[in-house]
């Protein structure tokens, strides 16, 4: 039996035809006339006929060729997918025609290029894979791009948005844009989101952002600073947030008027560049009171190490000799803070002089990943240790705040 | 009517909240609230999903033709799955395992391996945009004869506040509803065995009680006509007129059908602004709207769009259902103007402009231009479905049994799976393990036989709502008869006096009940308690208001002295002397002792004096 | 030299005599007359004459004998400490008498018993010092303590505070309490959390609970309870914040109004017991794409490890070999969120439904932090891996909320 | 007053804000702000930390006699270390290396390792509770031969904005703090030197100018007296005024303390509650406050209280400045009563409550039970003073150039390390490296000599907050004696008649400057365009709205006519008919082009004629 075959079975001795779906732990999943789906021993199954060859037909869509181009490079989100009803599966689309049929307004802001370097689960991104994204969007604004759009899944979006922000310096908004509630349903935010990163994409900015919604309204969304962005909530649409800093922009909906932040960047400050070296053995740890210090052995390979340590950037005594071995040996230790909000500062208790001492980094207020993601890039530019301090003290992209503002 | 001859088959389909301590795919409680207790307020659109035909189911299709910003309130009993905002948890054991009782109760096959699914819903009542629904059981038998299709477990939607407001506290509640076969053939036997799976249901004794808790949805069509579904008639004594009432619909359009079709009437395509033709009109409705006024030409259907169908409803008014889905509140047909301030002028201006012949009719809508095309274009969709016969269509129960449209029947393609909710195996074990509950038509007889409790008594204490406190009571000792007259005769009396004893706790009419059994309260003072206890006071409070009570010793006080007043008269009149002078007694004591005790009491003071 | 010796030394061609202080970096520290401190060459210095001993005196405290008896446990933060103007050193102090004259007015709210298991930075706490401290309370609580107020460096304060919740059922008050600001500067929020802390050690409450600012101002204290609090900012009087969850009670300043939440679990409501075991083979890593899947490998001979995953609580495709070896050897893995906020549900990507195979246990709204403790406490409760599953998914003391509610 | 027979030593403190990029401890701008411009409100209270001897600072003590909560306004050029919410960064290097530059022009010998301090101050100025200040050289040498004895790097405070109100932009700016030794014996010396190491400070063009940028504290003794700090004398010129007059006071007080010592005057401790006998006082102070009123008798003391020891200050003021530090209005003493409202026979009741005798003086004050209490000490405490003679204090200076009480003189003991800032080293390649800048005096001569300014104008440019401007304007290719006049007197004139051009940018100066020297603005329009340019409008804007310039060929044709119509006059007149020509011309065009090229233009055209 195969997808869409007709079959039938009897239940409560009543004969029931239905179509075949798919197997689940060792069931036939039905889906009955009725559009419900039940799941029976194979046993209880029988074979009809063949199913039917279905084919999706895309209504055809027309570009305005009046509109700024912009770049769409999906990387596997569901900003457009379509549900197969049968077996419930999401089918991802990344072809122009197939996003804007799937969110028409699209058409009224731009017109679009897209490009798919790969499709993958978010939580599988890996450097290698930021690298081949950066260039794709390098070659798309080398291409004459407006803006560019990159579909994420969120899960991972923030690291991939920062890696790219260090990797291109881009005269043009590069917005990163994903949904919190799949595609597939119709109360989904990709719709909202898709149209406000389009928006921001077309406005005055010229760097990397993720746009998401910024409360869990459908009223406006949030544009936030790759570097300074972090998930904060495993499902609400307004899981992402600035930490430490204010949204670069934001957009209202459904009007898109797209509100500038005096910080944001502008268009074309920035010259097209790509650096696109990095370091992958690089590691972020989180110490935790009892740590085994053996665990720091794992490490003892690695280019660059990221901590993000307790309070004002502390870790046990316990770790120190292993510490100074590994930045002896040329890791690069940097120091951050699993509190988020605020700034690494060990200068004010015994231990985090002895960090320093040991030659450990303060990662000032950076957060955790963006410091891990950071550390590879640097470490991908430069072997001199003092460049390597300076370039990780440093504000290269917004990663740094050298101000602690009240109210953020 | 000849409902056989007419070839009536109806089938129902049962929607019950159950009673669980949490929700169906959600840990919150199932219970309602007043809107302002709410704690906080979400707004979002929603839109149809794209099937993979590139196909928008036709129900939601009609829902979208507004784009919609809806508004929720949320509360501290209600949490972010409600909010859409977080994945739904798995399917709540208690509910499958009530839906399950019940579907040994009316000899149905379990689902192997149930899964969850998404019914797409896009009217703003489920923050999803879909309602999750599982098929748990199917093929059972009813009442001896009706086949019952299926069982399925769904989420209970939102409360609608207004127009595009909803209250989240009510979503997701577990809701069974039971689909029979259209094994029906008369008004009345939908009736009864909808009351009959009534009495299933609530044999559970864990299904919800009160005023919204149960619906029926009734599909109703008779030969040559189509199936028509029923919405949201709650009470069972209204469906045998919502049934005659849709065959007569039926019979009407099938009519109607054959006229248009002998006049060769036609429905052409095309609107026609009219916008000009009433810009110093009279009319308050087409002044209020008016932006926008289109009109269209029915050929040869002149005086059938305003023919009744239904008590209170024309073909006009099917018509103007479809043109309001439009966000227009209305149309006009030239069969009822001139009317509403449109003047005889206006009429015979437009005839003249939308080219219309004396056998045809003009319809006229308001509203903003995209309001007004897309109303228009409705009605004359459901023009010609007039000459088709009967829609299939889904349609709402209006207060007196009639019925407006709502949206064409649903398709499978609004149904998928949700993913975000595991199956669950349903075993032979589980099913074997299940003990079939009393049916209430035994308790009935068991409290007749038992408690000696008349017939007709005990059936109202087994279907009534206090039943669990009546067994309470019994268990508590209190005799049967003082506790059904109060559970049930006084209860209701009060209800019919507009006291609302919905509030008051088991526990209170217990200990009250047991105050009254002891004698320490009055059987009398029952009523007056109760309507304190309605009004919110505390027990203690409320038997005070009523009087202080009196004790038997106060009483034989009282009783010596107006016996030894009357002393005379007794001695004259003997036992006969009881009567007139317990009327004397009772009218110092009543409601503060019980009579039986003044009786008895009287009747030994005056033994001794006679 | 020795500190508080006499010398003098020339500058500008002047002799200027001061007090000698200490060794910092190869100079000399002195003390001038005007207070300030200065760095010299030693070789500059010359010695004068000996120091005179200077005793410090602690005025005469009476405690009342009226107020019900509290206990404060120290375990080294600094609620009461004493600069010495010499050095610069903070001396932490702990006696009743001490506490008492550094902070008057706790004398008007309690009688207080005082008690040191150990004196230590809070980033070297280890679990067998969560084990002796809870120890010591259950002791106090025994001996009649009405209430109980342990002062703790807030680096760690929140996985101790957690750590006793686990093991210890109190029907008092357990109050943790620490400052962000150092007690020996006039603005020090230490008073005021020390007299708030004392307040609802008094009340009628019956858990383990922190209590901090509420605010940046000195208008409140907030008592979090143990399980749900997270340190999330660095340096902020107000950097403890129940996370999913209000706060069981505020304390307002300076009068010290109790107002308890709705929720808070009230005196007597647990009886006094014990289970102080832990299994300290325990860890707590977080994902970040690219990691190295022979990370892992560290974690071989352990017993528990805490994932903090991305978004729902996921990992990469790569490392999902390695965990199902983990789980087949023994090791108990909980996955929790990175995100902090939100709960976590493997079931609905296939990367979460894969880690469900696998065994590891959904942590569901619980703080990794507070799962890493759970864990250690769970393993030195059983071995049966069933019991495990159950425990560590069961709500025991607050740290999974079953419903997230809006708002939060 | 004969000063080198009183025995007048005195010693001067300048403060200098440096004008640097970030604030000394924070990377936050050192830009002043409008309240208005606030973001953020937080409130705290401070107390005094105890001393490793139990003991805490006198003069933090006597700041806590209140216990007081502050309320600090944030902006967004603020941050969260100046809320005490965050550490401090590394010390500024940018202002260490400023200080630097001043030891070193001072031939200060610098500190090998400076250790940042906390000085405690609790009076609410900064949020931390103290002020952190290091010292960073010491005994250097100014204006020939005034001992400097030290130089410190320190933070700003916060500023005031009401009793317990500060507002956070100020604080943290650095600041150095030069301490002479008392080196100097008449008033005017004390000013010449301030005034020295004023230009010394600007010098280094990198200090902050303008109202508040700098403060000179005065210390000063006479034999016999004591050490008194005078604080905030903001402006040069008052300094001889305020030494004269505390050299006044300390003369009286000693000739108190002898008239007191001869009186056998004492001070008995010990407080009176007389509230009872002002209950039915028409005294309106009194009445204000009065929950409690407390008394005390200063034996021998009459008549003395009420003496004048400086311009509007007495014995009893001084002792109402310690009594104000509890929180009341004032005091009263039997030397100034009945007044006030305070009758004659309250005072008789008073005094014999008192047991005051005719030699005695009582004093009152009113508050809470614990003010007046509190109040009524500080004041005995004074009083006793008085038996001593000139107390060590730190006071403010009034208005006029009297002072007032504010604190004692602070002690060693409020001085401790600040952990959170490392020490920083200073090495002899950093001094070295140090190129001294030319003194604004050099500047002056140099302006003589290279651009022939008469030197007392090259000294006002070189000392002028303009002097940028000027410089600029130079380099700009603008003739010297038109930036001269026009930086100097001009804007002086202006500022005189109230127009303050504070705000106008250099750019702005330097533009316009440059269309004068074009010719395209008339010199004449200057005073005019900067009126103009003070009250915000752009330069285009403010030019035009002088007048439309004139051109060299409208003054032509202008003049031309002029001349044509005066023929006869001027063939009569020659060249002395210039003058009253000129006159009627420069009517038409004053400000609209420069009476130079309207007198060459004139002379020309006569000329022609004659």
């Amino acid at each position: 039996m195969k997808t869409g075959d007709v079959v039938s079975c009897t239940i409560g001795g009543k004969t029931v035809e239905a179509v075949y779906i798919t197997e689940r732990d060792e069931r036939a999943v039905l889906k009955l006339s009725s559009g419900y789906n039940i799941g029976v021993p194979f046993s209880e199954v029988l074979h009809v006929r063949d199913g039917e060859e279905r084919k999706g037909v895309e209504p055809p869509v027309v570009q305005d060729s009046k509109l700024p181009e912009l770049a769409i490079i999906s990387t596997g989100g569901t900003i457009a997918s379509r549900v197969d009803y049968r077996t419930g599966a999401v089918t991802s689309r990344s072809t122009a025609d197939e996003i804007i049929s799937a969110i028409p307004r699209l058409a009224t802001i731009g017109r679009f290029r897209t490009s798919q370097p790969f499709s993958i689960l978010s939580e599988n991104m890996k450097p290698s894979m930021w690298i081949e994204l950066a260039r794709c969007i390098y070659d798309q604004i080398q291409a004459g791009a407006h803006g560019v759009i990159v579909t994420h899944g969120t899960d991972t979006m923030a690291y991939s948005a920062s890696a790219v922000s260090f990797m291109l310096d881009t005269p043009v908004p590069v917005i990163f844009v994903g949904s919190q509630r799949s595609a597939d349903r119709p109360s989904s935010d990709n719709v909202m989101n898709a149209l406000c990163s389009a928006a921001v994409a077309s406005a005055n900015l010229g760097e990397v952002a993720i746009c998401m919604h910024g409360t869990v309204n459908d009223d406006y969304c949030a544009v936030h600073r790759a570097t300074r962005v972090r998930k904060m909530h495993t499902s609400r649409r307004d899981a992402f947030q600035s930490i430490g800093a204010e949204p670069v922009a934001t957009v209202t909906y459904p009007d898109l008027e797209v509100s500038l932040h005096a910080d944001a960047i502008g268009r074309e400050a920035q010259k097209l560049a790509l650096r696109d070296t990095m370091e992958e053995k690089c590691a972020l740890i989180s110490y935790y009171p009892g740590m085994d210090p053996a665990i720091l052995d794992s490490y003892t390979s690695y280019r660059g190490l990221v901590i993000a340590g307790t309070g004002l950037g502390h870790v046990g005594t316990a770790l120190m000799e292993r510490i100074r071995e590994l930045v002896c040996n040329g890791t690069t230790i940097v120091m951050t803070t699993q509190c988020l909000h605020g700034r690494v500062c060990d200068r004010v208790y015994d231990t985090g002089r002895d960090l320093l001492r040991a030659g450990v980094i303060e990662g000032e207020d950076m957060l955790p990943e963006t410091a891990l993601v950071k550390l590879m890039w640097v470490l991908g530019q430069t072997e001199n240790p003092e460049e390597i301090r300076q370039l990780m003290q440093e504000n290269l992209k917004g990663e740094i705040v050298r101000r602690s503002v009240y109210g953020l | 009517m000849d409902y056989k001859a007419l070839g009536l088959t109806a089938g129902i389909e049962i929607h019950q909240q159950l009673d669980t301590a949490e929700k169906l795919y959600c840990r919150c409680p199932t219970i309602l609230r007043n809107i302002d207790e709410r704690n906080g307020e979400i707004r979002r659109y929603l839109r149809a999903t794209v099937s993979e035909m590139g196909v928008i189911d036709r129900a939601a299709e009609e829902e979208m033709k507004q784009m919609r910003f809806f508004s929720y309130y949320a509360y501290n009993t209600t949490c972010l799955v409600e909010n859409d905002d977080e994945p739904p948890t798995p399917m709540n054991p208690e509910a499958l395992q009530i839906t399950l009782t019940i579907a040994k109760m009316l000899s149905m096959t379990p689902i192997s391996q149930v899964h969850t699914m998404r019914k797409m819903v896009i009217d703003g009542s489920n923050t999803t945009g879909f309602q999750r629904t599982a098929l748990v059981a199917m093929n059972g038998i009813a009442g001896g004869n009706c086949i019952i299709e299926s069982i399925c477990l769904e989420e209970e939607a939102a409360q609608r506040v207004t127009d595009k407001t909803f209250s989240l506290d009510r979503l997701g509640i577990p809701l069974v509803e039971i689909t029979t076969a259209p094994c029906m053939h008369t008004p009345e036997e939908v009736k009864e065995i909808a009351e009959y799976i009534g009495m299933i249901l609530r044999s559970t004794r864990k299904v919800k009680r009160g005023l919204g808790t149960i619906r029926q949805d009734v599909n109703i069509s008779i030969r040559d006509g189509a199936r028509v579904e029923i919405k949201g008639v709650q009470e069972l004594d209204l469906i045998p007129e919502v049934v005659s009432r849709e065959v007569e619909r039926q019979v009407s359009l099938l009519a109607i059908r054959e006229e248009l079709r002998s006049r060769g009437a036609e429905v052409p395509q095309g609107e026609l602004d009219v916008t000009d033709l009433f810009s110093s009109t009279k009319s308050k409705v087409l002044k209020k709207k008016a932006p926008c006024i289109m009109a269209a030409t029915l050929k040869g259907f002149a005086g059938i769009v305003g023919r009744e169908i239904q008590p209170g409803r024309r073909l006009g008014s099917e018509m103007s259902d479809y043109a309001k889905k439009c966000g227009v509140g209305g149309l006009f047909h030239t069969d009822e103007l001139p009317a509403y301030g449109v003047t005889e002028e206006e009429v015979a201006a437009l005839r003249e402009r939308a080219l219309a012949g004396d056998g045809d009719c003009v319809i006229i809508v308001s509203g903003t231009e995209q309001q007004a095309t897309c109303a228009i274009r409705q009605a004359l969709k459901r023009a010609g479905m007039a000459l088709e016969g009967v829609p299939e269509e889904t349609r709402k129960m209006l207060p007196e049994g009639s019925s407006a449209y709502m949206r064409p029947l649903p398709g499978a393609a609004r149904m998928y799976p949700e993913t975000d909710v595991l199956p669950v195996e349903i075993t032979e074990e589980m099913m074997a393990a299940i003990d079939l509950p009393e049916l209430l038509v035994e308790v009935a007889a068991r409290f007749t036989r038992e408690l000696g409790i008349d017939s007709a008594l005990a059936r109202h204490i087994a279907y009534s709502d206090r039943l669990p406190t009546f067994e309470k009571a019994i268990a508590a000792g209190i005799k049967p008869s003082l506790a059904a007259r109060t559970l049930i005769s006084t209860l209701r009396e009060l209800s019919r006096d507009g006291v609302d004893c919905g509030g008051i706790p088991d526990e209170t009419l217990i200990d009250l009940l047991l105050r009254v059994n002891s004698g320490e309260v009055a059987k009398e003072a029952i009523p007056d308690i109760l309507r304190a206890l309605a009004g919110g006071a505390p027990l203690e409070e409320a038997i005070q208001s009523v009087g202080p009570t009196f004790s038997v010793s106060d009483l034989e006080t009282l009783i010596e002295g107006i016996v030894a007043e009357r002393a005379e008269f007794i001695r004259d009149r003997k036992m006969a002397s009881l009567g007139p002078v317990m009327g004397i007694v009772m009218k110092e004591v009543r409601g503060r002792i019980d009579g039986q005790i003044v009786a008895d009491v009287l009747k030994r003071s005056i033994e001794k004096r006679i």
